[in-house]
């Protein structure tokens, strides 16, 4: 109880900084103040939870049917995953990590190995219990190269050779060439299901979340009943849950007004004006720190001039950005990532917008008249670009925004862009660094390499210290705000809306409120 | 004089016909399913790519890549997927891992539920409204008729149903639901309320061309010897209508039926995504977006079926409809100019389809 | 003198008035609007005010600018297209009719093969794999409306060509090209002039339809059809945004359509003279 | 009933009928007449005249955009115009019968012949029980001379020829005994043979069941063993009235006159007159008499007073100022002299053989000499038009020989030598679809004198003048497009784009059955002089008083073989063969054995 009322104190404070935030950048906001009340309403309805009903939740996956894999999860797969697939963490209000089946996790020293050691009696939804087999079997699925999962990438320093089972309830993870790995926790939560050795995404799609498959329709619809044996006792709440893809937004929303769904989970930010005039909804704004902002690729002309750079980074008016790009719904941010990372460095100074400082920096670069394309996908980030195209117009910088189909975006060009959007969901620095700009990262759409800051990153990895790593992430971020490739402009809100009948979904700092199907209940009376 | 001509022949001759012409679309079919297969398979594009996400590494990609048999040649890739279509199988679904015949099934079914609904509406309507307007040809209800007719043609169709969408997610209209998500636990006949509004939004757009081909037919009809003739016999109204004139203004009534649906296939799609209608529109829509290919294949293939059946059906009916085509002992659906004399560089030979224009 | 008897129908009047309307506005608007089309003006969504009198839309930019720019593209797109599938078309289509059976066979039988493949998804399958340029997209456009022209063309020439006055020009020995295009060409104008019409109307509807399903013109282009996409979200809130450019594409479909029926109209009446 | 007949005389009685368009336009005004139960009348007049107005109007019809709007109609004693709703629908069918012009489009084409018979009983004898319904049908279908079994009865129309379409029409019209009966041209779409058979049996039902007939049409000669009095109508009003004998053999009205002499007879030659100029059309009519600016007898007062229909003498009436009160001059005038037909042959056909789907032509072979008239007969089907084709040069699939001023000649136009090809030139049945409607007439005409003789400039305006006044067509014409031309005018410019190409053979094929008769006579007359000029002409027809006026030979084609060849005296006067006797038997004439 202490645990939840604390979690609630502190969404409470950092919602005062978004929205104060969001005030103080809400001249040009047409809904300012709107954020606040919106979940002022939200924190009113703090009743008991109540037991039953069918929980209707509408999520939008693109055009992407998705599936149920849970290492491999596609398009509305996560969000399904958290549904069926419990893991040894889950995420805390505030981005941090906390043992969800995992009674103990903890690396050594260096960070080389960890030992999990799952809570007693556990069970899977078919009955079976958990054993250090179904630990080793999740663990060596997930890093599979023949299932070829994305996510594999994230936990590419798993060792598959070196897992050991200690006991029937504990596992040692080690990792290649004696490399260190402090953020197992963030970098395996969301997709490192346990699932019994007997598990197939297809015929046996089975888990340890709090809801097991009842039937799954791709591109439609999922139906779910209720995990007796969830490890959480009294959860979930609902019978039964139903997650209903949509396609577009304008029908989700028409949906969810119609009373067709209970929750729409994401819910674009110019639908939120007419969601919070209904007074049958509610609308929840996160303040969750994942980023927005652009690539400026560092092995394309004229990126790898870091003068240019900088005058990319001062050109952006990034109060207007968060206006009008995200809606009003967002902070603006000091092209780095993870604030709420208990290592970021806050002594950097935030960047202003400087025109004559962008000019004067482009001109010693010999770049006045500058043109660059912007390549993007359709879809939310094209206002950001759009809004961004315009503004180094004033600098007279030509952004051409060049929209390409995702196939084509994430095609084999994909690290030939000269400039394009990125975003990470909130996670810890060393998490979202493995995203985008470390030494090993997944996608490094940048093409950000610096000596010192892939030194500074090893050191980081396997310094589970805070303090220490603390000095070293400082350090790190210096380089990255003064020479990276990364403009991050802004951190966007997530926005939930649910019936007023909706219970335990409350705002927080990542991007899942409303995926915590463990949580949330139904007024269904 | 030439009554000996007219002995029928124990089988109808237009069997002869209908196989020939059953032939032509299943040709007309199979080349279409070659074309799009090697299209899709060599546009520049890489599911593997799409289906993996952004962060996938190569390794990745190059694996799934060899999993989905897209490192063969195309023609190989082709033979195989023709192979297996032949006995059913249309392949797995690169996005979802099922099998796309699974996929299709119950979203052809939702489709046909769809189109048969617009039909059950808009048939009758045009009917009714088509014979109504034809009668008061020229006068007031007419004229503002067909301007509210042209109206509702010029306007783009999906705006009809992001209209409907919005109405009836207003507070107070819950009675019909806004957005047509169907319970697949349910039977479809029990979810009437989701269909009403996609087949509402998809007949309004199929209506005017319905009416106005319904009214022309009529008019013309009307204004033949044999109406006017039947007429100045002191036959009834009533009997005019019904009898005399409606069912010669049918067959091209029949043919724009056809032409309609075949609009609808592909017109659904658009209605379906507005109201999330689990349909094979937005099963394609989505396949096209994720370049789930042997989604697109099956569909491409199972829409082109449906087009030729379509076709098919309205010929037959057609044949079957008008007296001088079933009773013909060599059935050519080929209009002559007047004079039953062809052109001069076209000899001896014949349109296996009748002309059937766009609107 | 064709289009004197044209003019004397009301409806093709209101048609041509109509027509014009849009045409004008979509083409001196450019230089009427009071903003550049993707100047960040106002609020996201914000209502009018002076200088916006009719308010601003997704990205604050102004809506009265937005939507005098925007008629351009889908006026040279549709046209551009209605055109393209007209000459391509109606090339083939008298080719087919007026060569030999096989060639005649192999062009009709891919126009009905083509035919049989609805041209929305034709058209989704090309943008989508190739691009959303916008000649891509009067490109793919036109070619979804080419069969349906070969046909026409195709008919309406073996109609003509069958005419006495064709067989005269044949008996007199007069050359394939000039009986093509002195005898049946004239003659087969008015048909495809109608068609014409009506394939603007559909290439209205089509460009706005992709549009809205995302494969049209890209932003920050100003567009009749972008514009009802990008604004959707808002409808609520400005609903000008969306309804301003449904209302002018509804109109110009509307007044295109017209015209063309009135032509298609005003001919059948003269042709009715004849018996 | 037969009582009733006697004491009701007039079985029909129409006085000031006036039917308008829009704009108070009239088309048919001041028409009075009666007719007497089993009388039957013919009303005759050219196209235009108003005379399909008049007969539907008796059944209160009038066409899209007509209206009644005057006069009386007395049918049986029941005023016909007053009648509205249920009593209307009766009395169409039921009290007056109507039989339309072709059967072929006046039957349902969806709908079993006895399904329409059975239909139609019932829509006015609706308790008939089901064996009478029958029973009467098959009386009926026994009387208009059809089969009365199950088989036919479950024909569609499609399945009937077309005499046995028509005699459909009329079972329709007779199964309900109407005391009046409207035949609008009923036999027009009929070949001689046919018509002959169906106006026998049109006169055996009418004096038969004592009913009243109306038979319009535009051929007098048709009427001439039909009807016991004729009514001409011109421009929207009856001229004269009178009985048949005194019609043929003393007409009063001028209008009558001239369309009797216009009218070729099968008895003998007799020169063929023209009306000058138009018959009116509605709205545009003259004051005074519709016919003073046609007419040769007008005086000052023509052009001012409208003549209305008074009685000449008892049984005649006659709407003119200055009427003609003698007998018409009989068989006095001199047969012209035939052209003497030029040395040699010009054209040669030897074993000429035509097959599309079935043969059409089974070895035809002729020939024609230069400046001869050889007229080529036969009902439809007989193959003329594919042999007229086939000589012009837009034959298909054709085998044999041709030869041309002795040489070979190809059977494609195309392939025929220039200088040849302009020397054959075709003149087509339909002049509404030989012109295109898109080039005026100075462009049709001058295109085959730039295309054969380079002709361009004014020297090609002069000739294109010179050919229409050949045409008798004023040079004003040039300038203009076919649509604002009638008929005969574009027949005549169709006829000149032959002519300018300075033809030897002129192949034409039907060329004035789309055409009134005055304007036939007209036509024929321009074809006489051009044959007088030396020019061969190969005259396609049914019609054999055409022929009489015309040809020089007849060639009689029966089933894509000829029957018959030679002279038109021997032809037409002594035919040998079956065939040709029943053809010059059946068909009309105007002067009984003449």
């Amino acid at each position: 109880m202490s645990e939840l009322f604390s979690r609630r104190v502190f969404l409470g404070n950092s919602l005062a900084v978004g929205g104060g935030l969001l005030l103080g950048g809400g001249l040009l906001s047409g809904c300012d103040g709107g954020a606040p009340a919106a979940t002022a309403g939200a924190a009113a309805l703090a009743a008991t939870p109540v037991h039953g009903g069918r929980l209707r939740v509408g999520i939008i996956d693109g055009d992407q049917a998705g599936n149920l894999d849970a290492h491999k999860p596609v398009g509305g797969g996560i969000i399904r995953g958290w549904a069926l697939y419990a893991k040894f963490w889950e995420w805390n209000p505030d981005v941090s990590t906390r043992l969800a089946l995992a009674e103990f996790a903890e690396p050594n020293a260096d960070a080389s190995a960890w030992i999990i050691r799952i809570k007693p009696g556990l069970e899977f939804h078919h009955g079976k219990s958990i054993t250090a087999d179904d630990m080793l079997f999740s663990i060596l699925r997930l890093t599979d190269p023949q299932l070829a999962s994305p996510f594999a990438g994230l936990v590419g320093a798993i060792d598959r050779q070196a897992l050991r089972k200690v006991d029937p309830r504990t596992l040692e993870i080690r990792f290649k060439h004696g490399q260190s790995f402090y953020p197992l926790d963030e970098t395996l939560i969301s997709f490192g299901g346990i699932v019994p050795t007997d598990y197939h995404p297809v015929t046996n799609p089975v888990g340890a979340g709090p809801y097991k498959l009842k039937s799954f329709i791709p591109g439609q619809r999922s139906l779910y009943t209720r995990f007796e044996n969830y490890y959480k006792p009294n959860r979930p709440y609902a019978d039964e849950l139903e997650i209903i893809e949509f396609k577009d937004q304008v029908s989700r929303a028409a949906a969810l007004r119609a009373g067709q769904l209970d929750v729409a989970s994401g819910v674009q930010a110019e639908h939120s004006a007419l969601l919070k005039a209904d007074p049958r909804l509610r609308l929840y704004a996160s303040p969750s720190t994942s980023f927005t902002g652009f690539n400026l690729n560092l092995a394309k002309a004229p990126f790898q001039d870091v003068r240019v750079r900088q005058a990319f980074r001062l050109l952006a008016d990034r109060q207007e950005l968060v206006a009008r790009g995200l809606n009003g719904f967002g902070r603006i941010a000091n092209d780095l990532y993870s604030p709420h990372d208990p290592t970021y460095n806050h002594a950097l100074a935030q960047r202003p917008y400087d025109l004559d400082q962008a000019r004067s920096l482009l001109r010693q670069a010999g770049q006045d008249d500058l043109r660059v394309e912007l390549t993007t996908t359709p879809g939310p980030g094209v206002n950001a670009a759009l809004v961004f195209a315009q503004q180094v117009q004033k600098a007279g910088v030509q952004v051409k925004v060049n929209q390409v189909d995702g196939s084509v975006f994430n095609g084999p060009q994909r690290e030939q862009w000269q400039l394009s959007p990125g975003s990470t969901p909130a996670r810890g620095f060393l998490a979202s660094a493995l995203h985008n700009d470390a030494p090993q990262a997944i996608y490094n759409r940048s093409n950000f390499h610096d000596p010192r800051f892939t030194e500074l990153f090893h050191q980081a990895l396997a310094q589970p210290d805070l303090e220490r790593r603390k000095a070293l992430v400082h350090e790190a971020q210096v380089i990255q705000h003064e020479r990276g490739g990364l403009l991050i402009w802004g951190f966007s809100d997530v926005l939930d809306a649910a019936s007023a009948k909706v219970g335990g979904l409350a705002p927080e700092q990542t991007t899942f409120a409303s995926w915590r199907f463990d949580e949330l209940w139904l007024n269904h009376a | 004089m030439p009554d000996h001509a007219h002995r029928s022949p124990r089988t109808p001759a237009w069997l002869a016909w209908f196989i020939g012409r059953l032939g032509y679309g299943l040709l007309t079919a199979w080349v279409i399913s070659l074309v799009v297969f090697i299209a899709t398979q060599a546009l520049p594009s890489d599911p593997a790519r799409v289906i993996l996400g952004p962060d996938a590494p190569l390794q990745s990609i190059l694996t799934l890549q060899q999993q989905l048999g897209l490192d063969q040649p195309i023609l190989v890739q082709y033979l195989r997927w023709m192979g297996a279509a032949l006995r059913g199988d249309l392949g797995i679904s690169l996005d979802s891992q099922v099998p796309v015949a699974q996929l299709l099934f119950g979203r052809l079914g939702h489709t046909l539920a769809l189109l048969a609904g617009v039909l059950a509406l808009v048939v009758p309507l045009a009917l009714t409204l088509g014979v109504s307007l034809a009668l008061r040809r020229d006068r007031p209800l007419d004229r503002w008729g067909l301007s509210a007719l042209i109206l509702l043609k010029a306007t783009p169709s999906f705006l009809l149903a992001v209209g409907l969408v919005l109405l009836f997610s207003m507070p107070g209209m819950g009675w019909l639901p806004a957005v047509s998500i169907l319970d697949p636990q349910l039977p479809l006949w029990r979810q009437l309320p989701s269909l009403v509004l996609p087949v509402v939004a998809l007949s309004l757009s199929a209506l005017p061309y319905l009416t106005r081909m319904v009214r022309a037919s009529m008019i013309e009809a009307l204004e033949s010897d044999y109406v006017v003739a039947a007429r100045l016999r002191g036959i009834p109204e009533r009997l005019i209508v019904w009898r005399h004139t409606l069912p010669n203004a049918l067959t091209p009534a029949i043919q724009g039926v056809a032409l309609t649906l075949r609009t609808l296939v592909g017109g659904a799609l658009l209605a379906e995504v507005i109201f999330s209608y689990p349909g094979i529109g937005t099963a394609l829509n989505a396949a096209i977006q994720m370049r789930d290919l042997p989604m697109i294949q099956g569909v491409v293939l199972v829409i082109t079926l449906a087009v030729v059946l379509i076709n098919l059906l309205a010929d037959l009916l057609t044949v079957l409809l008008t007296p001088k085509l079933r009773t013909a002992r060599r059935v050519k659906m080929i209009r002559r100019n007047r004079r039953g004399i062809r052109p001069w560089w076209r000899r001896a030979r014949s349109t296996p389809a009748q002309e059937a224009t766009h609107d | 003198m064709t289009d004197a008897r044209w003019l004397a129908d009301p409806q093709v009047r209101r048609g041509a008035v109509i027509t014009s309307w849009v045409v004008l506005v979509a083409v001196l608007g450019p230089w009427l609007a009071p903003h550049a089309p993707t100047a960040m003006v106002g609020p996201v969504y914000g209502p009018p005010t002076a200088g916006a009198p009719l308010g601003h839309d997704f990205l604050g930019h102004d809506l009265l600018s937005r939507l005098l720019s925007g008629g351009v593209s889908v006026l040279w797109m549709s046209v551009a297209a209605a055109t393209l599938a007209l000459l391509v078309g109606g090339s083939l289509g008298l080719l087919a009719g007026f060569s030999r059976r096989r060639l005649d066979q192999a062009i009709s039988w891919a126009a009905d093969v083509s035919l049989a493949f609805p041209d929305l998804i034709l058209v989704l399958l090309i943008v989508s794999m190739l691009g959303r340029a916008p000649w891509l997209i009067v490109l793919t456009v036109a070619i979804a409306f080419t069969p349906g022209v070969i046909r026409l063309a195709r008919g309406s020439a073996v109609a003509v060509a069958g005419q006495e006055f064709v067989e005269a020009a044949q008996m007199m020995g007069y050359s394939r090209w000039r009986i093509l295009f002195n005898e049946i060409l004239p003659n087969i104008l008015t048909p495809l002039l109608v068609h014409f019409g009506n394939m603007l109307t559909w290439a209205v509807g089509m460009l706005s339809g992709l549009s809205f399903l995302g494969y049209g013109v890209a932003p920050p282009a100003a567009d009749w059809g972008l514009m009802i996409n990008e604004n959707q979200a808002g409808l609520l809130v400005q609903p000008l945004a969306v309804l301003a450019p449904a209302l002018l594409i509804a109109v110009f479909a509307y007044g295109t359509n017209i015209l063309a029926e009135g032509i298609g109209r005003v001919s059948a009446r003269i042709g009715e003279k004849q018996p | 009933m037969t009582a009733a007949v006697k004491i009701a005389s007039d079985v029909l009685q129409v006085s000031d009928l006036r039917v308008e368009l829009a704009g108070q336009v009239d088309v048919l005004a001041d028409v009075s007449f009666s007719l007497a139960a089993g009388e039957i009348v013919g009303l005759v007049g050219e196209s235009g005249s108003g005379k399909t107005t008049l007969a539907t109007a008796l059944l209160r019809h009038a066409r899209q955009g007509a209206r009644i709007t005057g006069g009386h109609i007395a049918v049986a004693g029941q005023a016909v115009l007053e009648l509205e709703g249920e009593a209307l629908r009766l009395a169409r069918g039921g009290l007056v019968g109507y039989v339309a012009q072709d059967p072929a489009t006046a039957l349902n084409p969806a709908l079993r012949i006895g399904a329409l018979l059975r239909e139609t009983v019932l829509a006015h004898l609706p308790k008939l029980p089901g064996d009478a319904v029958q029973q009467r049908i098959q009386e009926t279908l026994v009387d208009v001379g059809l089969p009365d079994d199950a088989a036919f009865l479950r024909r569609f129309p499609h399945q009937l020829s077309g005499g046995q379409q028509q005699r459909v029409m009329l079972a329709l019209a007779f199964v309900l005994r109407p005391r009046l009966i409207v035949l609008d041209e009923p036999t027009t779409a009929l070949d001689v043979s046919t018509q002959a058979h169906v106006l026998d049996t049109l006169k055996r039902l009418c004096r038969g069941h004592g009913v009243a007939a109306l038979y319009v049409t535009h051929d007098l000669a048709v009427v001439r063993d039909l009807v016991d009095r004729v009514m001409v109508m011109y421009a929207g009003r009856l001229v004269e009235v009178t009985g048949r004998e005194r019609l043929f053999s003393a007409p009063a009205h001028p209008y009558t006159r001239a369309l009797l002499a216009a009218i070729p007879d099968i008895a003998r030659r007799q020169p063929l007159q023209a009306i000058a100029g138009h018959a009116p059309a509605p709205g545009q009519r003259p004051a005074g008499c519709a016919f003073a600016p046609r007419c040769a007898r007008r005086r000052a007062e023509c052009a001012v007073i409208e003549p209305s229909l008074s009685a000449l003498d008892a049984g005649h009436q006659v709407a003119c100022l200055v009427p003609h009160r003698e007998v018409l001059p009989r068989g006095d005038v001199a047969v012209e002299s035939v052209t003497a037909p030029g040395e040699g042959v010009l054209l040669e056909v030897q074993g000429l053989d035509v097959a599309y789907d079935r043969q059409v032509l089974f070895d035809v072979s002729l020939q024609v000499a230069p400046g001869e008239c050889l007229a080529l007969v036969g009902e439809s089907g007989s193959g003329k038009t594919s042999l007229a084709r086939a000589i012009a040069g837009l034959g298909e699939n054709v085998q044999g020989q041709l030869r041309y001023g002795g040489e070979p000649l190809a059977f494609s136009a195309r392939q025929r030598d220039a200088r040849l090809r302009h020397q054959i030139q075709y003149v087509f049945q339909n002049p509404y679809r030989a012109l295109n409607p898109c080039q005026t007439i100075a462009q049709t005409l001058s295109a085959p004198l730039a295309h054969f003789f380079g002709v361009r400039g004014d020297e090609a305006h002069r000739r294109v003048e010179a050919v229409l006044a050949r045409v008798s067509l004023p040079a004003r014409v040039a300038g203009l497009y076919p649509q604002s031309l009638s008929g005969g005018e574009r027949q005549r410019v169709a006829i000149a784009r032959a002519l300018i190409c300075e033809p030897r053979l002129l192949v034409c094929d039907e060329i004035t059955s789309a055409l009134d008769v005055s304007v036939q006579a007209s036509i024929l007359a321009l074809l006489r002089g051009l044959q007088g000029e030396g020019l061969a002409v190969l005259f396609v027809t049914h019609d054999l008083g055409v022929v009489r006026a015309i040809a020089d030979r007849v060639l009689v084609l029966r089933r894509g073989r000829v029957v018959e060849e030679g002279s038109v005296e021997q032809v037409l006067g002594w035919p040998v063969d079956d065939y040709t006797r029943t053809l010059v038997a059946h068909s009309p004439r105007l002067h009984l054995g003449g």
